[in-house]
């Protein structure tokens, strides 16, 4: 693949990102397929989201992953690892021939985020429900300190049956955090079925609406949409913001789009080089010699950033 | 082990059995927290819907409806992995299940090490300690697929709360079809005058081999499938001690807190030997293959052997 | 006090309801205050609700406490226990006396509720957030036997800060429970203040209905209005119902009323002295002789109910 | 013991420390949940209003906020009564905070027996077992309050989570003021040559007390203050017990799983004398007078020296 620089910097046009996504995308099921098991689902709905957040709008440094002015980015659905994995590798925190280590004995990337393990990786989950009480913390930290970053969290849509949430979305409100970002991977589907048939969560928008925070409804394949959504989201004064993100489970890979039994399921043999195939050519990790990071560097996720965030910091309900 | 030993993963075992006491039994309902496929209570949610009930991602809201149910009269089984319960549920088994002595059946899948790739926020290496000290229930780890589906029958005809711990992976089957069950009963699987090998779960039959290799050796070792944890069969570990006057106890487990802590209690109490604890040396899982986290965390007929050793070595000094 | 078997039976009107609540109240405030220790706050902000539901909403049998045909209370925020055991002797469930032995070594009456304890306590509770989902357990108990009785749970504002309660909110409506009604007490206050400075839970009213519950609003210190609002909430179908009940915390004794620190504190001597006059006279625990249980016996709690009711059972979504 | 004894609550030192050290460390944060008048963190939060977060009645949602605001930097202190952290929090703990070993400080009041009149669901009873099978957290349970002190400052000091247990009621004070302390090194308050009175909290001055009662009869006690019950202090246990050759541990837990089962497991893997265990014997607690219940559940001088004639009596088996 072509890791240039200009997919770090903040310019990278919604061209530039679905390319990322594809190749995230191939890396994803390289690795998961490659690891004999992992969560192929919900982690190709998260992809192009991730890769808007890693590639435009989270201010990072690949070459030191714990600058303390980076913006914290927390994966709650823990599960959707391989994506996280993909994102970081190709942003250049690590060789994107790691991936090919996923779930491994002594690999760094253990079967779900661990953030002792992994350079970027900001919180360790897999237990669902935790990370947006988690991302609360840091967000308070930030506002504790001054200091200009933002954090960001990603939940599934049947992770917001865990109380937990609703909990951490009650005192995100409370203690006026307008510098989080919730997103919400809805793709409809959890372990064992749709989401509305397992345990309904509708009407989505109206549960956190009444919960006190801003709603924004995208299409999470759309990277218009989700720009404009994630830019959005950082100019809500006094509250913060959801993104509800409709995504399809799967996305990218035909067989397994909007299909519950691989939401936890690795491709192998002749699925995998389907799954490859409907992803366009190789760059997975995989084939790791085709495969380059981008070289990584300190960038501001996005114009204007210290601009207007300069004056928010501090003053907490 | 040989080549030919049936296996059969003690989830499987319990998902069956359940299906046969619902249809004996209409009291029965079972719950699950969306991994129904994975604890294979999916088989009795096919054929009793209107019995089973998925309350999606949320173990703390199964527990209390358990209890409800059992309140009511019902013979409620609650399964999750054994990381979530009791792990994420402690306090609603304290309260719900445990203080008012109600009769839910918790049979938590996906216990220990061996659940593999998933790494360390999957795999319940403490579950048993927390099960332990709760009082009123009884804590049951079968070793096998038939010892399972006895364990499921006894729980039922038990009028107070069970913790059933099974497993992900198949597992070598030691009994025979309808093997029968009491709660509290140990099985000397093999007679031995050196030293004792207490085993739960997977490790009974890893004792078994490590008996064979510790023969070589011209050890003799008894080896007591140790399936209730409590209470304990304090007769049976009494008089093994006695007769040995070294134990080893081994567990798919932390060496604190579960049947090595057990095991330790009641004989420095009452019959002061040797007790060397075989388990995970009280750190997190990681990801890996079953096997290969069996070797790297010292859960081998090898690290029995030597444990043996050891214990026998105690006696001595 | 003299109680009467009309208060019993179905036909209690509010101002007899009305005599009765002041008598709880009084018998609230007096074995607090014998006791040294208690909860007057939230007892004395719930005896209105508690008084409609066991003198005229609640089928019950004090004789039979087990009677199957019951309708069952859960008293979710545990730490009103005082509240609940006034009505439960004036109900005649056992003697107005036992209320002296409130948290003494050997008393039929615990700190907190314990169903194992008390006749006609039905749920053991005092660790907050957990009865809403032993309410759903009943409640789907009773539709799968077709059965008539309903369940009723309190909660207190505070308490809804708990996620469980979100999760249990959420799988009531997704499991069509219209034979369960929830009453919240909204005194606005709890341990560390107003609710709304502490962690504020509104739009409350949006809440419940963003969670798919019928909601209705009432003054919780108005005998019509509470009336009113349980036998509304009886004929709601397709979903359960919340009550939010305004209450005043402390209500009835001036000192104490909308006063955070009498939430978990004894009166003593004098202050004592000056809740049971603000009460009106004596008929505490505090004088037994006096006080007498009005007597037990079966009775369908409001008129037309089985006519109502049988066509409900069964059916859950 | 001696009239004159001067009595702190360890809870209390705790509280007042909290607000000396955030004067010296403005990174020290505490969270409590609705409890902070009787956590006493509202010292602190009264002086840094700023640096306190009251998350309400949510406890998992504190411990996930804790550990991120420890990621970002912060020292946080996480308040609750003991019976809700670790229990109603286990998993939040142990993926949030314990997991990536974030420096997140639980400090938990209102354990034991010795909350008295609120009963089972306050009195908690189990949560050392909880604490100590978690992998990198250390657990601390100071004897007085200027141990307590000392130990608030060790936890600040030390990198990683501590668990730290608290009491409600006032202890007599054992230490002088500005005693050090040193995580996981015991203090031999009294030395004898029969057998080994190793304690905890509470149970180190009862244990000073059955010392002088078996001196009377000539048995020779040694009196161990064991402070932290993770990592434990093997050097002086291996030495107190070679020296006396017989132990009996104490504690206001259940004799399962906390310090008696930590010496239990490690003595018996390496100098096998007989330990005796004076705790709850697995039963939940009641309501009573902390007096009251230390007699009823044998927590006493007497019950201790008891225990010590049978370990006596063990060693000459
Ligand atoms: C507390 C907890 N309970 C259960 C699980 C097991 N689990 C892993 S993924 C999953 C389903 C998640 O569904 P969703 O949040 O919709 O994620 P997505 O569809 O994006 O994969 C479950 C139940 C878990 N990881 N944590
Ligand atoms: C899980 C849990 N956390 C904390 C407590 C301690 N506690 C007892 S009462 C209370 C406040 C309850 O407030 P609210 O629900 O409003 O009750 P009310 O005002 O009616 O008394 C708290 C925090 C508890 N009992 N359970
Ligand atoms: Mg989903
Ligand atoms: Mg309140």
């Amino acid at each position: 693949m072509s890791g240039t620089t200009s997919l770090t910097g903040p310019r990278a046009g919604p061209e530039e990102l679905r390319q990322v996504a594809a190749r995230v995308r191939r890396h994803i099921i390289g690795m998961i397929g490659l690891a004999g098991s992992g969560h192929p689902g919900g982690s190709l709905s998260a992809a192009d989201l991730l890769t808007a957040l890693y590639f435009r709008v989270l201010r990072l440094n690949p070459a030191d992953p714990a600058w303390p002015e980076r913006d914290r980015f927390v994966l709650s659905k823990g599960h959707a690892a391989p994506a996280l994995y993909a994102v970081l590798a190709e942003r250049g925190f690590f060789p994107v021939e790691e991936l090919r280590g996923l779930r491994r004995l002594g690999s760094i990337l253990q079967g779900h985020p661990d953030m002792k393990s992994t350079p970027g990786v900001e919180a360790s989950t897999g237990s669902l429900g935790q990370g947006l009480s988690f991302g609360v913390g840091l967000a308070a930290a930030a506002k504790l300190d001054r200091a200009a970053w933002r954090v960001y969290v990603m939940l599934g849509d049947g992770e917001l049956q865990e109380g937990q949430v609703w909990e951490a979305a009650m005192s995100a409100v409370h203690f006026k955090l307008d510098n989080l970002t919730a997103i919400v991977d809805c793709n409809g589907l959890q372990i064992d079925g749709p989401v509305e048939e397992v345990m309904s969560i509708s009407p989505l928008v109206d549960k956190w609406r009444a919960f006190g925070w801003n709603v924004l409804s995208i299409d999470g394949h759309d990277m218009v949409q989700i720009l404009d959504a994630l830019e959005t989201a950082d100019r809500q004064p006094g509250r913060p913001t959801v993104i509800l993100a409709r995504t399809v489970k799967g996305r990218g890979v035909g067989f397994m789009e909007n299909r519950a039994e691989w939401h936890g399921k690795a491709p192998s043999g002749e699925q995998l080089e389907e799954a490859l195939r409907a992803l366009g050519a190789s760059g997975g990790p995989e084939s790791p010699g085709t495969a380059g990071a981008a070289p990584g560097g300190p960038g501001p996720g996005r114009d204007g950033r210290s601009g207007t965030r300069k004056g928010k910091g501090g003053g907490r309900g | 082990m040989a080549a030919e030993t049936r296996r059969m993963a003690t989830r499987d075992a319990y998902g069956e059995e359940l299906v046969e006491i619902g249809r004996e039994n209409p009291d029965i309902v079972v719950l699950d927290a969306d991994l129904s496929g994975s604890t294979k209570t999916s088989l009795f949610a096919r054929v009793f819907p209107e019995r089973f009930f998925n309350t999606g991602i949320a173990e703390a809201n199964m527990i209390g409806i358990a209890a409800g149910l059992a309140a009511a009269g019902k013979i409620p089984f609650a399964s999750t992995f054994a990381v979530f319960a009791p792990g994420r549920v402690y306090d609603q088994i304290r309260m719900s299940v445990a203080y008012p002595a109600l009769g839910v059946k918790i049979a938590a899948t996906h216990a220990g090490l061996t659940v593999g790739e998933d790494g360390a926020s999957h795999q319940a290496l403490e579950d048993l300690a927390l099960a332990r000290v709760l009082p009123n229930l009884t804590v049951i780890v079968p070793a096998d697929g038939p010892e399972t589906r006895a364990a499921v029958r006894a729980a039922v005809a038990h009028p107070g709360p069970v913790y059933l711990r099974l497993g992900r992976a198949p597992v070598p089957v030691i009994y025979p079809d309808g093997r029968s069950f009491t709660i509290g009963r140990y099985d000397v699987l093999k007679e031995g005058r050196d030293v004792a090998l207490v085993a739960s779960g997977i490790m009974v039959d890893i004792c078994l081999q490590a008996a064979l290799s510790l023969a070589a050796d011209g050890v003799l070792a008894a080896v007591v499938n140790a399936s209730t944890l409590k209470p304990l069969d304090e007769e049976t570990l009494l008089a093994v001690a006695a007769r040995t006057g070294a134990v080893v106890t081994a567990e798919e487990h932390s060496v604190i807190g579960g049947l090595g802590g057990a095991v330790a209690e009641f004989l420095s109490g009452t019959l002061p030997v040797p007790v060397v604890r075989v388990g995970v040396a009280d750190r997190f899982g990681r990801s890996g293959r079953p096997d290969e986290l069996l070797e790297a965390y010292g859960l081998t007929p090898r690290a029995v052997a030597d444990a043996a050793r050891k214990a026998v070595s105690l006696k001595r000094a």
